[in-house]
């Protein structure tokens, strides 16, 4: 099977005094290839646990993850990760961080040069290709992570929570980014998101997942996404649809909250 | 004054370890003596001077000139032991170089507390047998740990005191042996020193200690095989080496040490001779003109028998 | 994959297993959380280092002045002369008789309270001082010159100048740890200043707290962690500075006692001595940690 | 409040004015980075300490064995037995003559010759088993035990033992140094290793590296700066352990020069060998700063 | 005058270099007792600098900060802080947090005790007076904050971006916590937000400054805070008006961050 197979996942893990998280349960999952996903839901729901596993850095104690029809036993370049931050090599400058997969893959001084200055204009870089990447700014050091996921030319992309450490306004532009590179490259895409506005504004599929056991609780087929790239940012979310599904969304998640962990503790 | 202190060495077996281990002296005295025992005569001189050390038992003769050559204000009181015998020099066995061909020490390493006797009696053997003492590695080692590295041939010769020389001897031989230097005019003797104001501020303790170690030398000299044992085990030695430290010292007695070959007068001449030597070699800023001032002998008059 | 035996909790300690940390982990290599504590290996090491230690010595494969056999039963050499007591004989003797006439459980103790009261001497004088170069810009200027030029001055190398000064009684030594706590327990306090989060301050401030009263109830146990660590790297500095303490004038204590074998070639003594030191420090640290987790639950979680 | 004067550099350096950063503050008892440097105090301590020292030997109030005069010649004491050189005239001849037939720029070089390499051959052999200790688990498994019970034992303990079997040459000072190092840098470089952020090891295996990929361009340059803090830490620590490997054997360099002055009594040159060590240690400290700001630029901006 | 004033306010940062940073430049504002200031713009635009300077802990350059009459040269308890996190007492409990300022202005046990007990009865976290502050949740612990804060009784509350570290969903949930206390306390309130969202649901004014200088570019007096007390805190959000303001200030910041700072720098 084609695409990113997620089959009957399970994922406990055992405490060191020995409880046991139900971080996942039985989740199963299909993403065709070009898909963008995203994944909503309360703190602890397992939403990176999910990512860990398809990435490869943990094995599920039930379930596999198989993509194109491989089973995914530990992490490869055909699954490229962008983390919410910290995870560029600050030793390094931008375009050394984005060169850094085709470097380790041994590609020529050429081809690595090529590839970079391609990748750091598709993300509006290439004067900063010189710079160490812990002097530019929050929203820059997501863009290089981004570039450098995409120099692999991974099949799938894994985000979690990428522009969750952005302020309101740069994350807004960076939606776009996000949006016009996925349109523009067919990944498949995961996007795990804390932000109801941009899982509905990014995602083509929207996963909301239930914490206790770690489940997916309801999922949804979205139109917007495929509007955002060609109008406005802004104009698709005042949308009266966008603005509904946005409540309904909200809404769920409220009283899952609510009925699942009770008002004190999540506030 | 409830206690007072007094600096002496291990390994150094002298017939006072007697009353020391007897508790004589704290009687004599009428105060608790505190034994405190030390690596080198230096550091006595350095106690000394922080008022925490009262007397020193067999100080060598050598760090006493330094500390009153460079202002402290010790006294020598009396002569502890001599002991030509019992500090010497050993060349490895491997090195071959006897007093014939001396000077192929030059460029050697060569191990000895500096600044003490012993020092002050190598420079003047290399000086005797043509050596020149600059051409020499002489590194800085207190006895026991010259013993471990003339034993591992870290150094050709290795000069100590006391017990380590015995175990030096099992690594080589003396390059020049006591009477062989005695002929030459070196001595070796260690004093018995105390600070200037404990003299001064309690007389009669110092005349007391005198008597205390007067008495021991005495009765010793009367009957060694009595004490033998008890002195080896207070100076933490085996039987054997002990007996061989006492058999080739001499303690001498109060009115040997008034006489003209101590305190009358050789002693002090001797002390500026040292003091002249370790000057010229470098080691002392300066030497006093006279050291007459610093001895002392009023306690030893007053030691009546 | 789908493996849900629990491993033993022998296995997991020994780290033969992986524990319930680790087990899912599947990139091990560059992830030190997910490393076992392979504490098997630990204890093969011991046993191996222990067998070596009673093999050489059973056939006589090491001179005992370089390293003590083990049991002196043990050590049928042809040289009688050179046979020894044995490390465990020389313990038990040390035990029961001590050594030079000083029993060995107070050799120990003259040790530990030395560090102890160096430790805290340093302390009460290195917290104040530190404290008020991190708050005042007078006390920082009058103290900067010391803090910086006298530091890196080993405590050892002022030995000669601290017996002319002090003496060798036990002012002599207490100093030199003093002196080996006193500018770690100032740095720490001082860097404890340094670390409290502006708005924390800023928020005592409003809630209308005086200076006395954000020293006391801000500054202070804010800079807690930070003296706590203080105080553990300086019982370390002072137990390793408390053997150069005791040259001074051997008289009691574990270095001391190592002074006094080591000029009579007691190898033995020598290294039972090390090896309580390192039992002691050992000890010590664990402790710190211990009192710190207790003391300090909050360490690391403002 | 709306002084917009700006003072002057002077002022500020020594602190006697508010600098750009602090002077608009009005909360900085308890705010460490608005309280000014106080040099011009610092100027004023040093400057006292001097006079104090010029005084204290021009008017005779302290015996020249505790502390030596500055200059000779302002010290005409009644008794003219206790007069001497003064530590400048001293430290002159030191520097024309030597000391014991040495140049005093050898001393100093052999010093921190061997400090050197002490430092090089611990980080040699640390850095690699501290980066297997974080890596893998029967390295971990094979070093706990010594690095737990090994490291607390002071260098100065293991003297008599290094001498039994290094002797006094240079091997036996390098080692004890080395040990100083070793474990300050194993440690360091397990710390390194430990620190790094998952999530960086996990986006280079997606990248596609390899273990020794991750080992090379990840893990390696990421524990640099703990590596280099070890390398700073080890030399202060082989700095203050130098006076205790050059008891040993006192032939050259600093400490065994001081430890051969205490002899003779010449306190004048064991001062100045600890304000040498002092200013050395100080030195090294700088250096070690500088280089790292600039070799390490990226320091705690992960 | 009565209320906050804040006259021709200027500040500039002197750098070590000697450059000059111009933070403020002639700000001036006038909030009447119980008024709800909102303060919204891009990084660096000196709204940290201004609630400083009103708090206190900054000298302006030029100009003034009186409140009620009297100047403003220092701290004081009579504005009270809210920072963004971190500005608890890890070493205390939540009770010995919220009691610190009465403590400090010397009140009785019984006098704290009954204060401490209303205020987390206010904040709904009666039952974790006794937990320590650091293991309570993210927004537990902004809730300590606002009772911390309000146990002063302070005139002025200064909230610096109070709900910027909390996920969406619990920021959701404060931010209808806030409003009721403003209604219910009447306090004045400044609040610093990076979510035109927020600045919009919460102001009763709204001030949207500008950076180099650090500036007022903009007012706005909002009716959105005022509906909020009684409705739904989402109902407000999905009305029309409300998403054409926010439209409107969203376009008007992301027009002034190209103009001003050029595409490539903020992102
Ligand atoms: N290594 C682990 N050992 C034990 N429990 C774990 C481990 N990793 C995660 N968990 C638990 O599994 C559950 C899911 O965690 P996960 O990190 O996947 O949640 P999340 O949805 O990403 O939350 P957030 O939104 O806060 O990032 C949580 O209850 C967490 O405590
Ligand atoms: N102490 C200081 N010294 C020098 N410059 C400063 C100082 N504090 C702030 N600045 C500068 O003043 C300007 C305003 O800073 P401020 O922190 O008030 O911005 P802000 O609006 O709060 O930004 P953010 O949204 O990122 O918190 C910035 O350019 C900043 O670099
Ligand atoms: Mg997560
Ligand atoms: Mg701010």
């Amino acid at each position: 099977m084609n695409g990113l197979v997620i089959d009957d996942v399970s994922m406990i893990f055992t405490l060191p005094d020995g409880g046991e998280v139900h971080a996942l349960q039985n989740v199963s999952l299909h993403l065709e290839p070009g898909e963008l996903m995203a994944v909503l839901g309360p703190s602890g729901c397992g939403k990176t646990t999910l990512l860990n596993i398809i990435a490869g850095f943990l094995a599920p104690t039930a379930g596999q993850v198989h993509l194109n029809g491989r089973q995914v036993t530990g992490p490869h370049k055909e699954r490229g990760m962008v983390f919410q931050q910290g995870a560029l090599f600050e030793w390094m400058t931008a375009a050394e961080n984005v060169g850094f997969g085709p470097r380790m893959g041994g590609a020529t001084r050429a081809e690595i040069a090529a590839k970079v200055g391609h990748l750091l204009d598709v993300v509006a870089l290439r004067e900063f290709a010189d710079e160490p990447v812990y002097r530019l700014s929050g929203g820059m050091q997501q863009r290089v992570a981004l570039a450098r996921c995409l120099a692999n030319d991974p099949d799938v992309i894994l985000m979690d929570e990428p522009l969750g450490a952005l302020d309101a306004l740069t994350r807004e532009k960076m939606q776009g980014l996000v949006l016009k590179l996925w349109k523009d490259t067919g990944k498949t895409i995961v996007l795990i998101t804390h932000s109801v506005e941009e899982a509905l504004f990014l995602g083509e599929r929207l996963v909301v997942m239930a914490p206790r056991p770690g489940r997916i609780h309801k999922a949804f087929a979205l139109p917007f996404a495929d509007q955002g790239v060609e109008g406005d940012t802004r104009a698709i979310k005042i949308q009266p649809d966008f603005i509904a599904t946005r409540e309904e969304i909200l809404t769920m998640i409220w009283e899952m909250e609510e009925e699942i962990m009770g008002g004190g503790n999540t506030g | 004054l409830d206690k007072i202190t007094v600096a002496y060495f291990l390994e150094w077996p002298t017939p006072n370890l007697v009353a020391q281990a007897e508790k004589t002296y704290d009687e004599a005295l009428g105060v608790k003596v505190e034994w405190r025992a030390f690596g080198n005569g230096n550091e006595m001189s350095q106690a000394m001077a922080s008022g925490d050390v009262h007397i020193a038992y067999s100080q060598g003769l050598v760090p006493w000139v330094v500390a009153v050559s460079n202002g402290l204000p010790l006294r020598l009181v009396g002569i502890a032991a001599a002991y030509a015998e019992a500090d010497n020099c050993v060349v490895h066995a491997d090195a071959g170089i006897t007093q014939a061909n001396a000077a192929e020490l030059e460029g050697k390493r060569v191990a000895t507390p500096i600044g003490n006797v012993t020092h002050y009696k190598l420079l003047r053997t290399l000086e005797h047998l043509g050596v020149d003492a600059s051409k020499i590695d002489l590194v800085q080692m207190n006895p026991p740990d010259a013993v471990v590295a003339l034993a591992r041939g870290d150094v050709t010769m290795a000069c100590a005191f006391g017990g380590p020389l015995q175990r030096l001897k099992e690594f080589g031989s003396v390059l020049m042996t006591a009477a062989e230097q005695e002929a030459i005019g070196i001595r070796v003797f260690d004093v018995v020193s105390v600070t200037e104001q404990f003299a001064r501020d309690h007389p009669a303790l110092v005349r007391k200690f005198m008597q205390v170690t007067d008495q021991a030398n005495a009765t010793y000299a009367a009957a060694p095989d009595r004490f033998n044992e008890t002195i080896a085990v207070a100076a933490g030695m085996e039987l054997a080496a002990a007996l061989e430290f006492l058999e080739t010292s001499t303690f001498p007695s109060v009115e040997e040490q008034l006489s003209a070959a101590w305190l009358g007068s050789s002693v002090q001449a001797f002390i500026r001779e040292v003091a002249k030597f370790f000057a010229k070699h470098g080691q002392l800023d300066r030497a006093l003109d006279s050291y007459e001032f610093a001895i002392d002998t009023s306690f030893l008059k007053a030691t009546g028998p | 994959m789908a493996d849900r035996k629990q491993p033993s909790k022998l296995a997991v300690w020994l780290g033969v297993a992986d524990n319930p940390f680790t087990r899912q982990k599947t990139v091990k290599f560059g992830d030190a959380s997910a490393v076992n504590s392979g504490r098997l290996w630990s204890v093969a090491t011991v046993a191996a280092l222990l067998f070596a230690w009673w093999a050489v010595t059973r056939w006589g494969l090491l001179d005992p002045i370089f390293w003590p056999p083990l049991d002196g039963g043990l050590y049928p050499w042809d040289n009688p002369a050179r046979a020894r007591p044995g490390v465990v004989d020389r313990f038990a003797s040390l035990v029961v008789e001590g050594y030079r006439n000083v029993p060995l459980w107070e050799h120990v103790w003259t040790s530990v309270r030395r560090v102890l009261l160096g430790v805290l001497c340093g302390a009460l004088a290195g917290i104040p001082l530190g404290f008020a170069m991190g708050l005042n810009s007078v006390a920082r200027g009058l103290l900067d010159p010391v803090v910086e030029f006298i530091r890196p001055i080993p405590p050892l190398a002022l030995i000669p100048l601290v017996i002319l000064w002090l003496g060798i009684d036990e002012a002599a030594k207490t100093f030199l740890l003093f002196l080996a706590a006193l500018f770690i327990m100032l740095i720490a306090a001082r860097a404890g200043v340094s670390s409290v989060r502006i708005s924390k301050v800023h928020a005592a401030y409003s809630l209308g707290a005086s200076k006395p009263q954000v020293l006391r109830y801000v500054i202070l146990p804010n800079a807690l962690p930070e003296i706590f660590t203080g105080l553990r790297t300086s019982m370390g500095v002072c137990w390793g500075t408390l053997v150069a303490a005791e040259l001074v004038a051997a008289d009691q204590g574990v270095g001391s006692m190592m002074m006094v074998a080591k000029n009579f070639l007691q190898t033995d003594v020598v290294v039972i001595g090390i090896i309580l030191i390192g039992v002691i420090g050992f000890t010590i640290e664990m402790l710190m940690r211990a009192l710190e987790v207790w003391l300090i639950p909050w360490k690391g979680k403002g």
